[in-house]
């Protein structure tokens, strides 16, 4: 933050590196969560970091540009989607079983479809994450543009 | 004698951040404290769970690992639920204490409880 | 009717409905309203069915274990008496506390927020009590530690903040406490169900870590309940949050949270031995006196029922305490009656604070004749916690006292019958002020609350008046005697709660 | 294991500094490295999944409590030590001390734990979820009721954040009937 009221977001140099790495780092998260079965990491660090790509791009660009992209409603919106696919998932395994049942084939080890539910899950996971952690970051924000106004 | 001093350091890492908790007036300190013994509760949790020489409780598809071998997952499992639970204490702290800043013009808890009369 | 698979519900269907009201609650306001109505109704019900099914099959636990793993890999949940029991209590007073809120949160805006943080202080409650599962435990705890925190600070009125982040300071160092002891266990028997890890300590012992684990828990969970060196907190948190969550608070929340958690480790896991049950007795009879003492000069009226609430807890834990089949049942008793009149007396002073606006008993008078629900349900709550024999509260404290005489306590039964002298004289006080003597004329205008909020008071007094039929022999066994036998049974075998 | 004391070392030295500084802001950016240094230390015990999460999510904590800190007019400097409480909080980190030691010695030796359900857990993971990483086949598969908590006690600090953040708790007086939703 360039300490101002932040709309305009920071200097031109943050800019354009945020413009070259945001995709990269949203590719990162992305990697992250469907491999969480196969390697470190999973749903909870994959969205964290796909969370983090969004708040990088609201810390360089400022509030109000990025709210193109990404709003509180939509994120909110996500958030929603990745708890009713969780609990959606853990119902379905009463069908089979146990209240949170795998009751997807395993396929075979070391494979990217493999370990039935898991990866569902991690995805599910990531939604929630990603989508809660930058809906508090939004709220903190909106903070600011209220504080602003207290102190004009 | 290293056979607990690894738990005795983090035990003073997390006496540290509880006494900041008790003894510091502003807010964000307080926050501070508690994030400090937060970091050192989850890394005593996985300092029980460390099996001297073990590897991670990842297998790899070149080399056959033999699971005895491997570090103890549970403790891991468990850490990733409280580490999210620290950071969702962290956030909800923030919120508080920009409010209050918001309220009352200051961090200072001595000065709040003064001003609330 | 309760097979082991409708055993998730009791999370499954508050979380579920935590879940919709966001979606519904900008488009459709009443919308909000059923379905949080709805989902307490349901689990209310469902939890009424698990006392019956568990008194058709004479109270052997019923279990299941989520994902389908067998018990020591996969988390187990367990239905027995004392869970029953605290299901019913928790579930019937959240039920009246909704109904209340219906109308007096209209007062406040964004309704569908305090439904949903409602809903899953809820979930988190119910998630604790059904659990078998010591870190399941704490994570439930800390669900219905959160939205508990947000619900303080709801009215985001300087005080409220102030007192939220004190409790939320307060309970998240419960709650690293109660990590360390989860920690400490488990480098003792390296698994985290409840029944194997009690078999594990028989068998290795406890050795230091486990009586370390128990001090850490003993902590955690006091600081949870506010027992009195750990209270701080409650005497601001309390008054502050709105008055249906001031009655959660100290009607449920640290009873389930605190009591019940601390009485679960600590005869069923533990096992239960001398020093700790005089620990227990100390601590609570040090609540007792604190409290009441604390209560007696207060003029603010939900501070003063903060400060009881400190007092009757330390009621329970001394009848925990005692440790005898007559004690434990006299405490689960005075914690399902403490629940029952002091979330009604909360109900009270936010009926009184709905029409005259102030919590002061200096500025009340005569509402006696303005507020006849109120005055008559909160005359029936104060006889009630005040042990006045036909109610229900004479009778719980009754059977504390007597245990500890049969154990001869002397001196913890002499400050029990003290106390309650005590209870009984601010408890006069309250009514002097608020009720008798005349109207003021600002309070000319005066007039009773809505219909939702008479309701559910009427409901709460209800209860508080026939509250002693549960001690007759029939019914007793059903209800009672379940929840009593569950934690006198001392520490469990891992095959009764793997069926 | 050097390396591991060297590192808890320099994280009680940085702790001590972050409690100690005065300038609000590198009190919190102090916090941040010990956070780093947490995740450092989550790898020299083989725990990469709980590395990658703890510094990532240590990364989203620091931008929150700078965000608290910068906007602040006053220079945001410290202000100082309560008297009583650091005599209470004095007591309370004597009495834990005090029972810490003669514990500490007892519990299972550092390096060697007793892995009695959680061996099963390394060895089946793959027969039994598929999944090769133990670790996520726990969270997600062994004990996915836990993560279900887990996702709600998120979706509870998101609603009590944005609960706590709205411009105003009470409807004033005028406006009780229409619904005034921000």
């Amino acid at each position: 933050m360039s300490g101002n009221t932040g709309t305009q977001g920071m200097s031109l140099i943050v800019k354009t590196v945020t413009r070259l790495t945001v995709g990269l780092v949203f590719l990162y998260g992305v990697f992250i969560v469907l491999n969480g079965h196969l390697s470190p990491g999973g749903g909870f660090s994959g969205g964290v970091i796909i969370g983090l790509a969004f708040v990088n791009l609201v810390l360089a660009y400022g509030r109000d540009t990025a709210s193109k992209i990404a709003t509180a409603a939509g994120a909110s919106m996500i958030e929603s989607l990745g708890a009713v696919m969780f609990i959606s998932i853990a119902l379905l395994g009463l069908q089979w079983g146990g209240f949170l049942q795998n009751f997807l084939p395993h396929g075979t080890p070391f494979h990217l479809v493999s370990a039935g539910t898991l990866p569902l899950l991690n995805i599910a996971i990531c939604l929630k994450v990603g989508a809660g952690m930058f809906s508090i970051f939004l709220a903190l924000i909106v903070l600011l543009k209220f504080e602003s106004e207290v102190k004009r | 004698m290293s056979s607990y001093m690894p738990y005795m350091l983090c035990f003073v890492l997390f006496c540290i951040g509880i006494f900041a908790v008790f003894s510091k007036k502003s807010l964000i300190k307080i926050i501070v404290g508690l994030a400090i013994s937060e970091y050192a509760a989850n890394l005593f949790l996985i300092l029980v769970g460390y099996k001297m020489g073990g590897r991670a409780p990842i297998f790899s598809p070149t080399e056959t690992i033999s699971p005895d071998l491997m570090v103890d997952p549970l403790p891991q499992a468990l850490v990733l639920t409280s580490i999210v639970i620290g950071l969702a204490i962290t956030a909800f702290l923030v919120a508080i204490a920009m409010r209050l800043y918001e309220k009352y013009g200051t961090f200072d808890v001595t000065k709040i409880r003064e001003l609330r009369g | 009717m309760i097979g082991p698979n409708t055993l998730p519900l009791f999370v499954a269907i508050p979380l579920a409905g935590a879940f919709i009201c966001p979606l519904l609650g900008k488009r459709v306001k009443s919308a909000v309203d059923a379905v949080g109505i709805m989902a307490v109704l349901g689990v209310f019900a469902l939890s009424i069915f698990a006392v019956i099914t568990l008194e058709g099959r004479d109270y052997s636990p019923i279990s299941v274990t989520a994902g389908g793993w067998p018990a020591p890999y996969g988390i187990q949940m367990v239905l027995d008496g004392l869970t029953a029991f605290m299901l019913v209590t928790v579930n019937f007073v959240a039920l009246l506390v909704a109904i209340y809120s219906l109308s007096y949160m209209d007062r406040y805006t964004s309704r569908w927020k305090y439904f949903t943080l409602f809903l899953l202080m809820l979930a988190g409650m119910n998630g604790v009590l059904i659990t078998g599962d010591i870190f399941n435990l704490f994570v439930f705890l800390e669900i219905a530690s959160i939205a508990s925190y947000a619900l303080v600070a709801f009215g985001t009125e300087k005080h409220e903040l102030e007192a939220a982040f004190r409790y939320a300071v307060m309970g998240s160092i419960g709650s690293l406490l109660i990590l360390m002891g989860i920690t400490l266990i488990y480098s003792r028997a390296s698994t985290l169900n409840m029944a194997h890890i009690a078999q594990r300590l028989q068998v290795f012992g406890m050795g230091r870590t486990g009586l370390a684990a128990l001090v850490l828990f003993v902590a955690g969970f006091g600081l949870k309940s506010a027992l009195v060196p750990f209270h701080a907190w409650l005497p601001d948190a309390h008054p502050s949050a709105p008055a249906p969550i001031s009655a959660m608070l100290s009607g449920v929340l640290i009873k389930s949270l605190g009591v019940y958690a601390l009485a679960r480790l600590v005869f069923n896991v533990l096992g239960i031995t001398p020093h700790i049950s005089s620990a227990l007795m100390a601590l609570g009879a040090l609540s007792m006196v604190v409290g009441a003492i604390l209560a007696m000069n207060q003029w603010d009226l939900k501070r003063l029922l903060a400060y009881s609430s400190i007092s009757q807890i330390g009621y329970i834990v001394l009848g925990l305490g005692v440790g005898t089949p007559l004690g434990i049942l006299g405490g689960l008793f005075h914690l399902f009656n403490h629940s029952v009149f002091k979330s009604l007396l909360f109900l009270d002073s936010g009926s009184i604070e709905y029409s005259v606006g102030s919590r002061d008993l200096r500025e009340m008078g005569g509402l006696g004749k303005r507020m006849r629900v109120t005055s008559w349900t909160t005359l029936s709550a104060s006889m009630s916690i005040s042990g006045v024999p036909p109610f229900a509260g004479f009778w719980s404290k009754l059977l504390i006292i007597m245990a500890c005489i049969q154990e001869k306590q002397w001196v913890y039964a002499i400050v029990a019958v003290a106390i309650s002298i005590v209870t009984l004289a601010y408890f006069l006080k309250v009514t002097r002020f608020a009720f008798l003597g005349t109207v003021r004329d600002t309070l000319r205008g005066v007039i009773e609350v809505p219909a939702f909020m008479r309701i559910a008071m009427v409901g709460l007094a209800m209860v508080c008046i026939l509250g002693g039929l549960l001690l007759i022999p029939g019914i007793r066994e059903a209800f009672l005697g379940g929840a009593a036998n569950a934690l006198s049974a001392g520490v469990i075998i891992p095959g009764e709660m793997g069926r | 294991m050097i390396e591991l004391y060297v590192m808890l070392g320099l994280m009680i030295a940085g702790a001590i500094i972050a409690i100690e500084v005065r300038n609000l802001l590198s009190a919190v950016i102090t916090v941040g490295v010990i956070g780093l240094g947490v995740s450092v230390v989550f790898l020299l015990l083989k725990a990469p999944d709980i590395a990658l999460t703890q510094l990532v999510v240590e990364i989203m904590a620091v931008i929150i409590m700078i965000r608290a800190t910068i906007n602040t007019g006053i220079a945001s400097v410290d202000s100082g030590t309560k008297r009583f409480g650091s005599f209470l909080g004095l007591a309370v980190v004597v009495l834990m001390c005090v029972g810490a030691l003669p514990v500490m010695q007892h519990v299972q030796r550092f390096g060697h734990p007793l892995m009695l359900v959680s061996s099963r857990y390394a060895s089946g993971a793959v027969a039994r979820t598929g999944a090769v990483n133990a670790v996520t086949s726990i969270v997600l598969d062994f004990r996915g009721y836990d993560t279900l908590g887990e996702a709600t006690i998120l979706f509870t600090a998101v609603v009590g954040v944005v609960t706590v953040l709205r411009a105003r708790g009470r409807k004033s007086e005028d406006e009780q009937v229409p619904e005034s939703e921000e």
